[in-house]
């Protein structure tokens, strides 16, 4: 299949996961906090078309399309956010905890900042022949406001490690705009150069430009060139946590949210693939139907796994020698 | 006798105190935004202005620090970490300055702060975000910890801890917000160092924190209906410590369970177990229980998270463990519900 | 039998854990320096590299995740705190990532990490530098917690630790460096689970950790010489916690004094008596004492601190209360000293 | 007297007063850990010449410089190093926890960082019209990689707060080499601008340098502009903690530490003021005489002061109400 091809079912896929959940979320059987990443399905899915198995990715609590763009399970995914005991974490995490080792997804985690050293760490060797895996790690712009974001930048300059730092600036933390919480003129890609670190401010819903971005980083921290910042400029659709629109609560305004709906990084892309054809409405409509057949039997599927035991409760506080 | 919610009483607290004192500020993330911290400081920022009702980066440490470092110009600012896990961030600027900020500069300095931090629990909260760590700012010289269960500890104690010149953490449960209470309409204070005995009763002394204590009342209901006369006491303070109330209970009573929110081991019920023992080693007639707890992360799945929390159910089997009776008398009730990871049905989740 | 230092046994326990599996890396500021962490780390570099024996920036909190993230690449980090308070800065880590790492996904990952804390007292080190936080760490499920106090669980606690494929933390008196003891040369293990009788007797039980079992031989030393056969018991783990040889000495003497180098309050010592009382409520034929730190800061001036740090004369002192002795059995060695903040006069401060 | 002998003046007084210590540190009666600035005298003294009683000073563990410079009572530091109840923290800190509220040494403390938000907190105000109060905070190169330091930048730039950060930056964090724990070629300095901070790298040796540099970033600050990030560039003649030399560690060498003696910023400040006519041989030698006797009778004062009464251990643990 054509690579841009690619790129587009990728993000609708990541879309109709979302939205699937989002619509089935009021049942109450997904019972765990659940944050949507619906209207930032570019980020990920350029990051990873440069991404092999081998390579690993983090993230945050926002970490749906991370996941999945990287190739982790999706009944994995789904069971996990049922609290099934198939779940890629045996129903101890949630939607906050994901891990599919086999696709390289090594966590994510919800304090924020939390796995960005970790990404760091995970790259470290000992061996002067530094190995050519990267590590990519996802976190919103609210994460950079905690300390350990500065620290982990220095440290994989320090020792020029193949991290890329992927920033899914939202403008938004929870209800808190930029601006009460950062100098308003501020680019976090700013925060880069601070630390002998390439950085790139860019366009978050452009699929193509991301791709092109994080590929020269990607292959920048492959050659032994080091870790780079890299700051996507999108917008959440939905509430901070949750299924629902949240435009009542007023934190920002329609008009913001109307322009920035105008900017679907999905629909964008799928103009283009028009134009070029090598997309059309039956292929579209093909895909979509692949896709949904997927979604239907990850569900089905977490929803007669069963629940952990409870009887396995202790498990994995320790490691079991 | 007028009733609100817990999270009203909050509330009033907070506007009460920023009416009678210009220096009272609050900050945190989200604190004047539209949902206000479960409606705690919902719209204060309307009546006293963005500089006194605070928003902030997420850089815990760091405004713990700015917050500390406001005092010295004259400011007394409530913090506020809508979980309880955000502050182990913060925990070097806690513990380092603030708990010890009035000793180790001889008195000259004080630091009259206030912390409120969410506890709470179910609803796939999971490992990081579902702690209770009462124990370790008890454990630190400087803090006062305080766990208002009622919608009236809640006003008095936040005035009372507001006031007071030292540093005052308080624990609220989240599954206490949309709880009735009787709350005075005018400003009060409340003791920080009184342990409350909600209930009356010869047979057994059970000591409970925070959300907890419904959970023990819940208990003490059933257990009187089968002839069983608990004593039930609202710790609402850790530190510090009323230990002669609990005594007093245990002297009459010879039997102790103490249920708190937080991690069992090394937990607060193990203090309240050693001073009893420290004042008197025969007090007790027969062994004591703790409930809390158990000894693993907090697990996201409903089937494992009703286990791991603990409800009436284990209170009431604890006691009937002590006292040697017949476990028949354990409520069906809770069996009934589907899931047992909410406070009430109309709390639809996820925070 | 070969006798040497403590912190020689440490150096030897990390360069034969180096040796065995080029996996094990160890960091910290200052690790790979001149003065090498009072020695322990001492040219480990030279043989290693720098690469496998690594400086550090002065980022508690990331290099902690740092070291997390180091697990995922194959690595068994040894991380080191100069002094436990620095580990407040890395909280979050340690406890909301490093404690959990392997419950949160349901057993997928490991964290196979040790921590190596050193904690003190005396010589001014002051409110900042001198805390004891072992029962922070003992509360929070997914650590174990160690205390090693002779030169020989020096080396085989942390050979063990290292093998260990859950996170370990070990604390290290800065007062035990340089006490010799019985170390075999060739690598050995130590079990985790077991307080060890240091010395036998019927008349009191004394739980000790850390440099306090020092102190509490001292005592037993001094109250022998007056017929009173205390036995001591060095905890040596606090998590797990061996609380059968515990349990085993008090039902036989009946009576307890435990000596911790942490806070009292709400500290380890608290969690042994519960325990004791959850299985047996009239082990205890007397009241039970807990000695450590007072409820304050630690002071810096030797006036203040030589109250502040308890020594043998205290654990005489609680002996002769719950026995009811007469108190001339007090030692008065300690008083011919000018100073009691060093460990001996060879301590010329300030580390 | 001339500005500049005051700042000679200064800068002497702070040598001699360490000096003096470091001589009867060895009698082991100041028993607390004690980090002397040798070396470092010009950056407190051309920081401080701008400073007024109501300013704020703040510092770290390498502090008797800071404390000095602002006008902190000489004999309460010297108490406070024996311990005495007259001590400046009544013997509760030692000679990490400096305070002099009267001279505004709000407070030093030795946890790396840990001061530096609370400085930027102690400026905040509620009302519109921001006091002209400005905030000092001093910190060395190895307290920058800790995030609460970022995490201060940040706020402090979002608030627009008059804080001076100083970063003293000697070059080692203990016996560690910048090189290990921070990329090589990066100026402290240039952490300023990632948060719209407006900053400076300068010579830490040059006493006038560092007060023209200060004096801008200060009346900046009066004037509403916001903060300043200086990094002054100057060593460490002492080892890392105590009163001896320490080439014999070698993780510096002998021609590092010749080439900074040989830059001494009083040696360098003296014969400016040689050639000016400023000073000369007598006036300097009355200058000493006039230090020498206010340091003997504070050590005098110091020695003869009772220790805090061990009853009162407690005190202070809580506020009294
Ligand atoms: C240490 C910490 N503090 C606070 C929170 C609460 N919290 C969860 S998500 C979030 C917003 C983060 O914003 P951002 O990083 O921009 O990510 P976004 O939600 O916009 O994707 C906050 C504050 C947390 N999880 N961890
Ligand atoms: C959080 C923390 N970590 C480690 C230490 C130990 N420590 C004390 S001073 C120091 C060196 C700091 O270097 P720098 O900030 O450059 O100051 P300098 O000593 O060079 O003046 C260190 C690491 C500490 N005090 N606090
Ligand atoms: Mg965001
Ligand atoms: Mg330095």
């Amino acid at each position: 299949m054509d690579n841009l091809l690619k790129l587009f079912e990728s993000m609708l896929r990541i879309r109709m996961v979302e939205e699937m959940i989002a619509e089935r979320y009021s049942e109450q059987e997904m019972r765990c906090p659940t944050h949507f990443c619906l209207g930032q399905e570019a980020v990920p899915v350029g990051v990873s078309s440069h991404l092999r198995h081998t390579d690993y990715v983090y993230s945050g609590h926002r970490s749906h399309g991370h996941y999945l763009a990287k190739g982790g399970s999706l009944k994995a995914m789904v069971s996990e956010l049922y609290g099934k005991e198939t779940g890629c974490a045996l129903g101890r995490g949630g939607s906050q905890h994901l891990n599919d080792l086999d696709a390289g997804f090594i966590a994510s985690a919800p304090i924020l900042g939390g796995t960005i050293p970790i990404a760091v760490g995970s790259v470290y060797s000992t061996k002067s022949n530094v190995t050519d895996k990267v590590s990519v790690v996802y976190f919103g712009d609210g994460a950079t406001e905690e300390g350990i974001f500065h620290e982990a930048l220095n440290f994989a300059s320090v020792k020029k490690l193949p991290v890329i730092f992927v920033c899914e600036n939202n403008l938004y933390s929870v209800h808190s705009s930029f601006d009460v919480r950062q100098p308003k003129d501020r680019n976090i890609a700013d925060i880069g150069p601070a630390h002998k670190i390439p950085s790139v401010r860019a366009n978050g819903n452009d699929v193509e430009e991301v791709m092109k971005i994080a590929g020269d980083a990607i292959n920048r921290a492959r050659d032994g060139g080091g870790p780079s910042l890299l700051e996507f400029m999108t917008y959440r659709w939905l509430e901070h946590c949750g299924p629902n629109k949240d435009l009542d609560l007023s934190y920002r305004t329609k008009e913001e949210m109307d322009e920035w709906l105008s900017k679907c990084p999905i629909k964008l892309f799928e103009t283009k693939l028009y134009k070029k054809n090598i997309l059309n409405k039956e292929s579209r409509f093909r895909i979509e139907q692949k896709i949904l057949k997927e979604i239907n039997s990850a569900f089905e599927y977490a929803k007669k796994s069963p629940f952990p035991d409870p009887q396995t409760l202790f498990d994995y506080t320790y490691v079991k020698s | 006798m007028r009733k609100i919610k817990y999270f009203q009483a909050i509330h009033e607290a907070h506007s009460q105190s920023m009416e009678a004192d210009d220096n009272v500020i609050i900050l945190g993330l989200g604190v004047p935004g539209p949902t206000g911290i479960f409606g705690t400081t919902k719209g204060l920022v309307d009546k006293f202005g963005e500089a006194r009702v605070l928003d902030m980066p997420s850089s815990e440490q760091g405004m713990t620090g700015v917050a500390l470092g406001m005092t010295i110009a004259g400011y007394r600012p409530v913090m506020i970490h809508m979980r309880v896990d955000f502050s182990t961030l913060a925990m070097d600027q806690m513990v380092n300055q603030v708990a010890k900020w009035h000793f180790m500069y001889g008195g000259k300095m004080k630091a009259p702060m206030v912390f409120r931090m969410i506890i709470g629990r179910g609803w796939g909260q999971g490992p990081q975000h579902s702690q209770s760590l009462q124990a370790w700012f008890a454990h630190i010289p400087g803090f006062k910890v305080l766990m208002p269960t009622t919608a009236y500890d809640a006003k008095g104690m936040l005035l009372s801890a507001i006031k007071d010149d030292s540093p005052v953490i308080i624990f609220e449960h989240r599954w206490l917000y949309n709880v009735d209470g009787i709350v005075p309409k005018d400003p009060y204070e409340v003791n920080l160092n009184s342990a409350r005995v909600l209930h009356k009763g010869d047979d057994i002394t059970i000591v409970a924190t925070s959300y907890m204590v419904l959970e023990a009342l819940k208990a003490s209901e059933i257990l009187s209906k089968h002839g069983i006369k608990p004593e039930v006491i609202d710790l609402r303070s850790i530190v510090p410590l009323d230990i002669d109330t609990i005594y007093k209970s245990v002297k009459k009573t010879g039997s102790l369970v103490v249920a708190d929110t937080g991690t069992i081991n090394f937990g607060i019920s193990a203090e309240i177990i050693s001073r009893l023992m420290e004042m008197d080693h025969s007090v007790l007639r027969n062994i004591p229980k703790r409930i809390g707890l158990p000894f693993c992360p907090s697990p996201t799945s409903p089937s494992l998270a009703e286990k791991f929390f603990p409800r009436a159910n284990d209170i009431i089997l604890c006691v009937c463990d002590i006292l040697d009776l017949d476990k028949n008398i354990l409520s069906k009730e809770g069996d009934k519900e589907q899931w047992h990871d909410v406070p009430d049905s109309s709390f639809t989740g996820p925070y």
